[in-house]
């Protein structure tokens, strides 16, 4: 069980898992998303390479409709 | 009717026209368009299409992870508009460098418009945080349009540090309220040497026009649009107004009268 | 770009467009053009093409047998515009009836702008002259549109004797002064059964726009684009502003607010 | 020699003429022109049967431009 | 603080002051009041006096015989106020001219504001109407003040036949819009060789001072103290407000600029 | 004629009156004078008096050694008047700065009035190093009054660094076109826990008075008075209009309608 | 029984009575007021002299706060 | 011969003198001035112990009429 933040909430995760794994958890596309990890964004290719840790803060952002 | 072809040729012709430059790209229009609160995404995209533009602005937030909602870049057409994402919703010149990074993250484009809004009610930008801000950005590479109160001596500092335009308000954002900073946005128009682009608080096509024949570049539109009671034909009707504008300025306009002067003959008159 | 076609088709088919009617003559142009001030008869000509305008103002001159100028017949295509002859000069109601008779019987027309202004330097209208002229001749059979101070209850006495039209002004004539009357014309349009023109005073396309954006059904522009530096130019600028300003109409405007409104969603913010 | 007013200047005819004959005799083509002839407006089928005596009162018109 | 007297005199010995002279009377206050829509007779008598008020408007009524109410003159001081009957209600000059013999016949006052007013949404005046009837009671020997919309031209028609006064308004009565009709007012003052006095819509202190400032004679209010929170104080506020423009219109005010002029001395700076 | 004592005495048992505050300093009059541009010592003398005023800026420049000229305090009772020293003629912090360090030195005061102005055409100040210079001259202990473009932000920013007021401005130094920023000075009286001071611009009376009927707590005038052609007199006027604009604050002003009210009653019509 | 119209409103009377009399009935003072009758205003020295008549239209006004 | 720059001209003094002195000969009182001597704004007792030197940059200053 692994406690980290994502997008300001308390979020909880069964497995160990990288920001990949993530968004292919929540059909979300890689391509339509930003990620910031510990305040650090995530350059695409590497979302299969980082793997979450307790404690961490992540974000996860899309373009929205906007003025 | 009236050939914009043609009148884009006469213009060339006369060294006039000129399509609007803005950090090496080139824009026919001259109405940019935000893309918040539309009641629906056909809507959005009709008055996308009637007011002819080419730059729409986009919102970062943060996706819910237990109901995503569909990104814009789902609902419109990103090949055909040029991506102009804000940093809405920050509050400090740090929350808006942290939302520009992202936002170039994204990949679309190096563009960003800079809002570093302190103050909920009226939703006036920070003089002093958006400098801070746009130095940041610039530095590091971004094509910075930055969002500002009306106020002449800032304005000159941004295109100093070297932002792509100048975005001054007309009035608070979505009030509608129209041209209340006219003067100030004059002497802007008048110091300039990037393009001045009217933001915020226009409310109706002659706000719009009016923007355009003090000598503003362009004008960006969003509440007046998506809240009208038929948005596509506000949205022509803004397009027609910032053309109107852009024509009469190019036109030169005939000098204000403390009297009248007759447009009839004066002599001759049967007595 | 634009296709007013097609707009056209679109509001009519909303049932909404609809053309201009004055006196059971539809128009599909809702500005009107004076022919004074030109600098040529060529600027003229490209002006009044350019402004897709369909009714031109003349006035009535006596001819000086000694050095006779070509009447505006000569210049301008009379067979393509519908012409309406003005009475400017006349000081009095009986001056106005007399050059209204004289003017129908030139066999072009049976309209007639009626004029009363005894005052050379703001060049006002007479309320009282203005009502009694239009009186007599609309018992005579004329088609009545009279130039009038934006004066909303001398505007329902006006129609109520069955004038076609009203003319409220904007402004002196020939200042480009704008829309000082803003609130008057809002009022005169609010009770008006009978088109509503707004004549005299308009400077620039924003102007027209605010005009048509209150609800008025047209406007008539004469110095403004005669005396802008290229008066074609501000002739087209002078269409799309009525334009905008019509559209907008249409479409609804929203609703002013005392405050403002974020265009971008306020929840989701990164922080 | 006829004194008459013609468009509020004294003028002086050789002969008498009609107002057909005044017109032509200026190159001026009754179309394009409007004439009262004592505060009455004269049809233009009449202006040959209108001869012009002492004293008249001519006003000759035509359209100009005008706002 | 600020001794009037010495004002007053220090501009009489400059021979610019004077006093207002309407048909022969002399008055030193420029303000007058009207006596409707305050909550109390005791709030109106203090407005009244915190004024320095000369002249009070009164409107004339049918008394209910089965429940009279008291009449304005058991309210106020009628020896110290010099009472203005007007022709309020009527919507005709015949109307009118029938309640200013009524109130003639009262015994107090020759003098009569007419007000002719066919439409009761914005009760604007009717300049036709007013006229007639003007016309008729000039004859019968009133004292006329009449009350109509901004018109110079019909401003200089009653002048010409004989009112003691013009009274055109700032905006509609009761609305407290403040001076919509400058321009207007400004040419009708340039014009007027009797009083001009700026009655209705005045709001606030600084639309009244604004009507001083171009030269107005006088302004007469009642809405704006009657229903202010504290009638008094606005009464002493608006008589500030009249005596700050007619001091303001005497002592000469300066040009205005396009661009600013340094307050401090431009040279000798430290740098 | 109106008695201001017991008018602030009535307002004072009200608990409504209040003097002005100014960093611990209690000022009755609301109007502050500053002295260039007077064409005479004794034109200036005359106006302070007539003003009424309590606080009048200066400013410091360089000593001619070759040709003194006369200090101010060689020209004005500064036992009298509260002196404010500016720092016009800084473009940067560090000029103003410096400039009030050298003022302070003067053992006058410790107040300063902050001026950092860039640009010599419309005079416009500059957020970013006013607020600079703010903060090193509050941590100075100086009691600062700094001069601003109406930016609501960021007269905020400035309450909150320690600034004694804050001083926005009408319209450009000097140019006399009033209440241009009316909306912006509505928000920052709304926002502000300091006193607003509304300086520059102001040109007659009624722009005084709509100043203070916002709710702005005081007025500086200078080259409205200095260049009138009576400045004593305008002085007078214009503390009239601010004592006008400040009761009408006290006393509440009615609502603002959209259509008209009748002051008449409406019942009783003779008909 | 006498019927007649005072200010708008149909009203009937007992007996005859004058101008005055009706005045004093309603203790209404005459100073204060000015009567009509029958579009005719009634000098207040003949209120003793005016007999009211059926039919007769009468106006009785008197001044009100107004603007 | 002493070169210094007073209110950003050049000057010359014959002597050495101090701040007090140089004041004096211009008939300055010191109440109404105040004085920078290199950049430091010097206390008025101490203008009779400022010796001014060659290269030295001093700003005389006062009150002026000002908005």
């Amino acid at each position: 069980m692994i406690s980290l933040t994502i997008n300001g909430r308390d979020v909880r995760l069964e497995n160990a898992m990288t920001i990949a794994q993530l968004l292919a958890s929540k059909n979300l596309h890689a391509k339509i998303v930003v990620v910031e990890h510990n305040r650090q964004i995530v350059p695409r290719e590497r979302y299969d390479a980082v793997l979450l840790g307790a404690g961490d803060e992540l974000e996860i952002v899309q373009m929205m409709a906007g003025g | 009717m009236f050939d914009l072809e043609c009148h884009a040729a006469a213009l060339d012709s006369a060294g006039m026209a000129g399509a609007l430059h803005i950090a090496g790209k080139v824009f026919t229009s001259r109405l940019m368009l935000g893309t918040g609160k539309y009641r629906s995404a056909e809507e959005m995209n009709a008055a996308l299409e009637a007011s002819g533009c080419e730059i729409v602005t986009v919102a970062l937030r943060r996706i819910d992870l237990d109901a995503p909602k569909r990104s814009i870049l789902d609902e419109i057409d990103w090949q055909r508009y040029h991506i102009l994402p804000n940093t809405a919703g920050a509050r400090t010149a740090d929350e808006a460098i942290r939302t520009a990074r992202m936002a170039r993250a994204m990949g679309l484009s190096d563009w960003i418009k800079v809002e570093v809004i302190p103050d909920p009610k009226y939703l006036l930008p920070d003089p002093v945080g958006t400098l801070e801000a746009c130095k940041v950005l610039v530095d590091e590479g971004f094509v910075v349009l930055p969002y500002i109160n009306a106020d002449p001596v800032l304005a000159l500092k941004l295109q100093e540090i070297g932002t792509a335009t100048v975005m001054p308000l007309a009035s608070p954002i979505g009030s509608g309220q129209g041209m209340k900073t006219f003067d100030a946005i004059r002497i802007i128009v008048e110091q300039a040497k990037v393009p001045v682009v009217v933001d915020a608080g226009i409310g109706v096509p002659s706000d719009a026009a009016m923007s355009m024949e003090l000598g503003a570049s362009a004008c960006l539109v969003n509440t007046a649009i998506a809240r009208a009671q038929d948005p596509a034909l506000m949205a022509r009707a803004m397009r027609l107004g910032v053309e109107a504008g852009r024509a009469a300025y190019l036109a030169g306009r005939m000098p204000v009268l403390p009297y009248a002067s007759a447009s009839s003959p004066l002599e001759g008159v049967v007595r």
